[in-house]
């Protein structure tokens, strides 16, 4: 038996095991360092193989180059699944990695792997011939698609230093050192950036112990194969070095921001990833954690576009509303999260006193109700400051803030925030009904003057009764949807002191918890009974599970659900909640691994 | 044969033709050495401007591209002039003359019977010592080749066999005849008293360097049962307008290293069979070439080569880029990929 | 005899020697690593060393946290500079290096430094307790302006893998692996972001010799100073790793490009190169060349920021004059550099015929006279395309749009680019007296009708008849300022094929040549005669040089050189021309290196 | 001594003093063990808050924040009721009484004659064999001492020293005596018959670790020569409205390692005096501390030699955290930076 499983997950990237009774491996890796492959080429003409005991059979093929047309890239296409059918696996105990076919044309791909999900592992032919940011992009998500969760993704001859954690930020899983012996033989080196011919170089380029061992004048003065060796030996850890960075950003949920990062060194990568994000914002949204512990990196313009702060934006479009009071108040944001625990936000405090609906202007998530100050990304996030708004940045806040202004209505918006900032605000308010006024005093909102004016403009208003109500309210709302912190609440209070409040009822049940440092609401068993969020709810088989929730065991999940999510499951003989390990999708379509780690259960 | 790729070039060909060309001058004419019967011999080279192959006008192979020196229409008269413009170079020491049409000797709506009739008059007036001529295997009868050998009793029939294998020609190569009907043909030469050259191509499209020089191999000594008498082998160039010259564009055919031919010769040295090469294009960016330094040197031992068929020169030529196609030889296939340099 | 000089400048970057009687190294480089140091310390409290023959010898200062106030900082610093009249070296052959004081106050580093220029590196105290961006940034430059450029900079205990492109980029040629031990013994592995703990690695973080040969959960097992010893071989290993990265940008000019990379792994480092831009770009503009042969990759936000391109954008605004047309057509940018030798610009010429001023629009330049499109770098750059502009991208445009136009006056503008920018165009232009048409047809400029469009709007007015001669003019006054241009070609031919251009004067002579691959004007002796550019123009000694002109034998040079400028010089006994190879500044103060690489020389 | 340390100091004090504290309660009474003439003690430790060292009110030395437990005004009387409410936790078997008053109980205008002479009366008549105070050395007279000795016949004054090299004591803690000074006290004190525990601290800021050893070292032996009778070692702790505790907050201080304090031992056990330390916030952030494993352990070790002085224990402790502490002592100089932990 064989079979592939993800074990850890950071957006699409993920790692996993590939196994068969004769290895196992850790991926992402190069496959061809890990295992043996016997790769039996195409069907058109036989060449001799000297692998004996292989670990990965590829079965035969018909090479199909991109640079074909539709028609015939279906017809080779389609003659690699009837190849396929009368193939047998002569050794015992190997993985037999079938090839996708479908050249440049995404929807091949994705037809041709879907015929192939039931492989642990697929190999992506041709793939090292679409360096097009588009084509590649296609043709990797569209497997994707095709192959679902289950099955190893193999992009052969591709990897170099810079792509590695984006392809597998893009959900590869195998690749391999196949380009690094190209560009060895070509007497090119991998370098951290891309790569450099060797006549260019004055030094070896890194600290590899090939590096270290080798005198570069040394190694020009080699001859063909020797010279090839030596750099291919530099290439081969030059990948496994990044591969290295990459499962352990993975480790940490950080990929996103190693990828950020990485793809610095050619315009051509950071197109891609900006496509990645226009044009595939769901496919990443899918499988990215709705909660996390980490910062967030928002270091780059791209930064902006991450599916996590999308996702905030959206949810607070769609899944928020304000706690209403007739005044809002527009704060600035500050360093230290939650803004409320910040010495400014202290100072702010004295002037507000707790009148008005407060909202925080900031980038990258526009604009964060005060009630939301703890969810993910809102307490995570980390950028650079330098105190000046960039155009991109200006942008998001005001497209969030003539949103949330369109939706919800005050008598009069308060704004205390700096000159650039207020003014931005003031020309979009200005056509509304409502009265403006700006309280920032000498260009310091933290003046006492400012402070004054701040209290002064507030003091016709009623002060907010109970600001952990409202928070755990629209905490539920952000977290399960519209009305259900309603539910929670209903005949229910609000104790302990911020950040870690309970909600128990008046029978003095418990109900539900904040989790501070992630700032989402756990649900008790009597919780989940009592609000009924249908969107987190998986449908399970007829058993008791203990510990974890394993894929196999799930009947049916809502695509609502992503990785980290707070859910709850129900069967037959069992009721329970806990944090969901995979995507709903995922959870579904998968016959491996935890789908949730539960935290309470019943048997019913 | 998949109609898919015959669809492809189809539409290549409805792109690019027709052409202008002048009717009524020859392609081209010039003059080399040519092997014939063990020995090298002056050889007259003769390119006639017809309307060119009936399969390469309608579809074609996929790196064919001299029917881009084919003319819309010609008539006899035509066909007349251009070959007396073409014999005036022969001179006294020629044996050897080819004549090649662009396509197909034999074929009567290319080369009307007149037409080619005044040609083996007029050649035979010159006492060559052989003809040599190309056809599709279509048009190939016992009766044409014993006409021709009215005129010169050596006859030359140029096969443009490729592969022999079947896949190979219906997949990569668009061929539109199987090897059996080549068979067919070169029985039916040699029945007639004629002579069977074959060509065989070195490298068409999709195959790795690798594969290609197994094909040509494996072609060879399949070709080399059926007792032709000459082999020659073309490595494929990239032509205008072909579905090669579309993936050599897009990087994803490069045509083969000459290492591979000169590897090829050696395996096959031990053939009863006469095996040459003159690689067209050969060193430039578009023929095979190797890296550029070695180039010439070894254009020169497979001319050598070709003309005295010793094998002790062909282990000579060493060059640093051969760790590069050795490379290619072991990587291509599995990295699923087609080798054109270090993108 | 002991000296210290630059060989290869990339901006403030550099590749320099330090070299006594003793040693030899290239820097930027590990100093601990390279030589054998003896530090005197604090002339507080005497502690034994055991160094016997040092290379270097760091003389005793009184140690002063940047913590202190202001008048403290002075009284210690001066301190140091007392301590120093009276100290004398014992051993023979050796580098003194005098520690900077000076706190965080850049005030008081720049003055104390400038009386240390003498020697041939200083130590720059205590920056390792400056991670603030602004602080380490103020520091470090305060004193690379007082020291000059014969001096070496060294900063102690800073060096991380992700910092170490910055501070070569901020001019630092010194750094050491304390920092790497600090953190080892601390058990902190360097990574290729920052840092991480031992206990949060489930792998060796690289491929460094000490990462291939150690298991990482042996390296848990072991004792203090062994584990501590391990850690320290792979935290010098990534550091070296990263100098050979950062020596190898800067042979290659391509600096900025890792920089910019780098930065991303911490917003800190990200807001430290924005300041650096905004805050300090005449440091940077002095020392960046003014023409280059690479590619200059626009990646990032900060690209748009980048010294290069604000110099071309000021030097449009300053330094350029339309040809003249009484049109002007706005058209899109290509791929492709220079635009001419595009598709795309060849279907526009269809339409303009030759008529009007060409202005292109692009990022992250803005906009590019036809003229100056060979000019570095309008032909080198590269951006990721995604067709999509981001704000930060039309704000730039805008700007130079809206200058240009305030400048130049047109009877009518023919605005033939996408819808967008077309849009934006429009707005700027509506309230300027001129007529204004959009020639777009279907959102494709290189449509058939919108080439008739575009040829129809410009029939009324008359071709331009010389485009090489406009554009010989053009660069000139870019290169030498406005008026040579002119100065040139009186009485003078502009001939040759482009981008192959001569300029030929009636009498027979050449004057200049358009040198294509940096897109600047190469000057004869005869050209410099003509056109007398006295911004260019350094005074030498009474001499004659041969091949290059030493920086000793400069006696004046105009600040407004910069490295590669086109420059001429002349003496007593001597005119010559060449390119400069340093900044006018540096050659002015430096004893040492190459100041000008000459091309012709005549005797007077 | 540099002005502008003075000047900082002056600042500090600006901008912290006055404070509010009730002048008619002690600031703390306690007690412990302590070592006196080679064998341990019962002890009773009293803090009266009076207006304080007047150095400290006005400028002072940069660690020390004990001048915010002063008062800004006190009488003869609530100096008294102060003093009975601490002499009311003497009991039997406490045989020694240490009295500080956060400044100089020598100092006239600190503490009055008649407020002294009360004490001193009200201490002879519990019976104690020894009583403790300090002072800053311009205050001490032989007359003072002598007058003292009529009430308890075993007089020692403390004597914050600090450090013997003048450097340090004017650039590091702007100490405002010279160890001149210090020497002339003790030989006061000594010829009027009272015995002298000198206080030295380990580590003031802007030294290293490894120079705050070394200083403390040569302190140590330097005062030795002096025959003191005791020697204390104060590792410098982070007390608030200090510059040590600007440097602190700025991560440009970090208090000693008990490591130190352990070698300083080590180092000295074979001086002719007995050496002390009790370590103010020991094993905590602000105080001498180590990785916070081990502290405790070591503090038991420190604790019992200060009573034993028995030299065997000093090596027993061992912890990882030693090699940090010695890559410190190693680099932290060199690195020309103040190390408080990997930033």
């Amino acid at each position: 038996m064989s079979y592939f499983e993800s074990i850890i997950r950071d957006g699409p990237g993920r790692i996993g095991v590939l196994k068969s009774s004769s290895f196992e491996f850790e991926t992402p890796c190069l496959i061809d360092v890990e295992a043996e492959i016997l790769d039996l080429g195409s069907t058109w003409v036989p060449c001799e193989s000297e692998v004996e005991n292989p670990d990965l059979v590829v079965p035969p093929s018909k090479r199909c180059p991109p640079g074909l047309d539709r028609d015939y890239t279906e017809y080779l296409g389609n003659e690699n699944l009837r190849i396929l059918d009368d193939f047998e696996v002569e050794s015992e105990g190997c993985v037999v990695m079938p090839v996708v076919g479908g050249g440049r044309f995404g929807v091949l791909r994705e037809r041709f792997s879907q015929e192939l999900s039931n492989y642990d592992a697929v190999l992506v032919d041709m793939v090292g011939e679409l360096y097009l940011p588009n084509e590649l992009l296609q043709v990797v998500l569209s497997v994707k698609k095709g192959v679902g969760y289950d099955t190893a993704v193999y992009a052969p001859a591709i990897a170099t230093p810079p792509l590695v954690p984006l392809l597998v930020y893009m959900g590869v899983d195998l690749l391999d050192g196949y380009r690094a012996v190209e560009c060895a033989s070509d007497d090119v080196f991998f370098t951290h950036t891309g790569t450099q011919r060797l006549e260019q170089l004055d030094e070896t380029p890194c600290q590899c112990s090939y590096c270290m061992e080798n005198d570069i004048e040394e190694i020009k003065k080699l001859k063909g194969r020797e010279r090839k060796d030596v750099i291919y030996q530099h290439n081969l850890a030059m990948l496994l070095g990044e591969l290295k960075k990459t499962r352990n950003a993975v480790r940490r949920g950080l990929l996103r921001e190693l990828v950020e990062e990485r793809v610095r060194s050619k315009p051509e990568l950071t197109a891609l990833l900006r496509k990645l994000d226009s044009e595939n914002q769901d496919y990443l949204l899918n499988q990215t954690p709705s909660y996390r512990r980490y910062q967030l990196y928002a270091n780059t313009t791209e930064s902006l576009s991450r599916p996590e702060i999308n996702r905030f934006i959206e949810r607070v479009k769609t899944r928020y509303e304000p706690p209403g009071s007739k005044v809002a108040v527009i704060l600035p944001c500050s360093a230290r999260k939650p803004y409320s625990k910040s010495d400014s936000h202290a100072i702010y405090r004295r002037g507000t006193q707790g009148r008005g609906d407060e909202v925080i202007l900031t980038s990258p998530l526009g604009l964060v109700p005060r009630e939301l100050e703890v969810v993910y990304p809102a307490q995570h996030y980390d950028l650079p400051v330098t105190g000046v708004w960039s155009e991109a940045e200006k942008k998001q806040i005001k497209d969030c803030f003539i949103d949330y202004f369109s939706k919800h209505k005050y008598e009069k918006v308060v704004i205390h925030v700096r000159d650039e900032m207020a003014d931005l605000c003031r020309e979009i308010l200005e056509d509304r009904s409502c009265e403006i006024e700006s309280t920032t005093q000498n260009r310091d909102p933290r003046s006492s003057k400012s402070i004054k004016k701040l209290y002064e403009s507030l003091s016709g208003y009623k002060k907010r009764k109970n600001r952990f109500r409202d928070m755990i309210k629209s905490i539920m709302d952000y977290q399960f949807g519209l009305g259900t912190g309603n539910r929670l609440l209903k005949n229910a209070k609000v104790k302990g002191s911020f950040p870690k409040l309970r909600v128990i009822g008046n029978d003095g049940i418990q109900y539900a918890t904040l989790v501070p440092q992630y700032g989402m609401i756990a649900l008790t068993i009597d919780g989940v009974k009592k609000v009924k969020p249908m969107n987190y709810l998986i449908e399970i088989g007829s058993f008791y599970p203990k510990g974890s929730l394993l894929a196999p065991g799930v009947i049916e999940a809502s695509n609502q659900i992503k990785p980290n999510d707070e859910v709850w499951f129900k069967g037959d003989k069992a009721l329970g909640v806990g944090r969901a390990a995979m995507s709903g999708e995922e959870m579904t379509q998968s016959e491996r691994g935890i789908a949730v780690n539960i935290r309470h259960v019943e048997e019913l | 044969m998949p109609k898919q790729l015959e669809k492809i070039m189809t539409n290549i060909r409805k792109t690019n033709l027709p052409t202008k060309n002048d009717p009524k001058k020859p392609v081209a004419v010039w003059k080399d050495k040519a092997r014939n019967n063990d020995r090298p011999i002056n050889c007259l080279n003769i390119i006639l401007r017809t309307t060119g192959c009936s399969w390469g006008r309608e579809s074609g192979c996929t790196m064919c591209g001299y029917i881009y020196d084919s003319t819309e229409k010609t008539t006899v008269k035509d066909l007349k002039k251009q070959f007396d413009i073409a014999i005036n170079k022969h001179e006294e020491q020629t044996k050897y003359i080819k004549i090649f049409t662009s396509g197909s000797f034999l074929d009567d709506e290319e080369l009307p019977q007149e037409a080619r009739e005044y040609i083996l008059q007029k050649t035979s007036k010159t006492g060559v010592e052989i003809l040599g001529v190309e056809s599709r295997p279509e048009f190939i009868t016992k009766d044409k080749i014993k006409k021709a050998r009215e005129y010169i009793p050596e006859f030359e029939v140029g096969l443009g066999i490729e592969s022999t294998d079947n896949q190979v020609l219906n997949e990569t190569i668009n061929k539109n005849s199987s090897y059996k009907e080549y068979k067919t043909a070169i029985q039916k030469i040699h029945d007639a008293g004629g002579k069977v050259k074959a060509y065989l191509m070195l490298k068409p499209p999709l195959l790795t360097e690798k594969e290609a020089i197994n094909d040509t191999i494996r072609s060879i000594k399949t070709v080399a049962k059926e007792n032709v008498d000459k082999i020659s082998i073309n490595p494929c160039n990239v032509q205008r307008g072909t579905l090669v010259e579309q993936l050599y564009n897009k990087k994803q055919y490069r045509p083969p290293w000459l290492w591979s031919l000169l590897e090829i010769l050696k395996q096959t040295n031990d053939q009863p069979t006469n095996i040459i090469s003159d690689p067209v294009g050969g060193g430039k960016e578009r023929g095979a070439h190797n890296c550029g330094e070695c180039d010439t040197h070894i254009l020169n031992t497979i001319n050598h080569y070709s003309l005295h068929q010793e094998k002790k020169y062909l282990d000579k030529p060493e060059c640093d880029c051969k760790t590069k196609w050795k490379t290619t030889l072991e990587n291509e296939a599995k990295s699923h990929r087609i080798y054109t340099g270090c993108k």
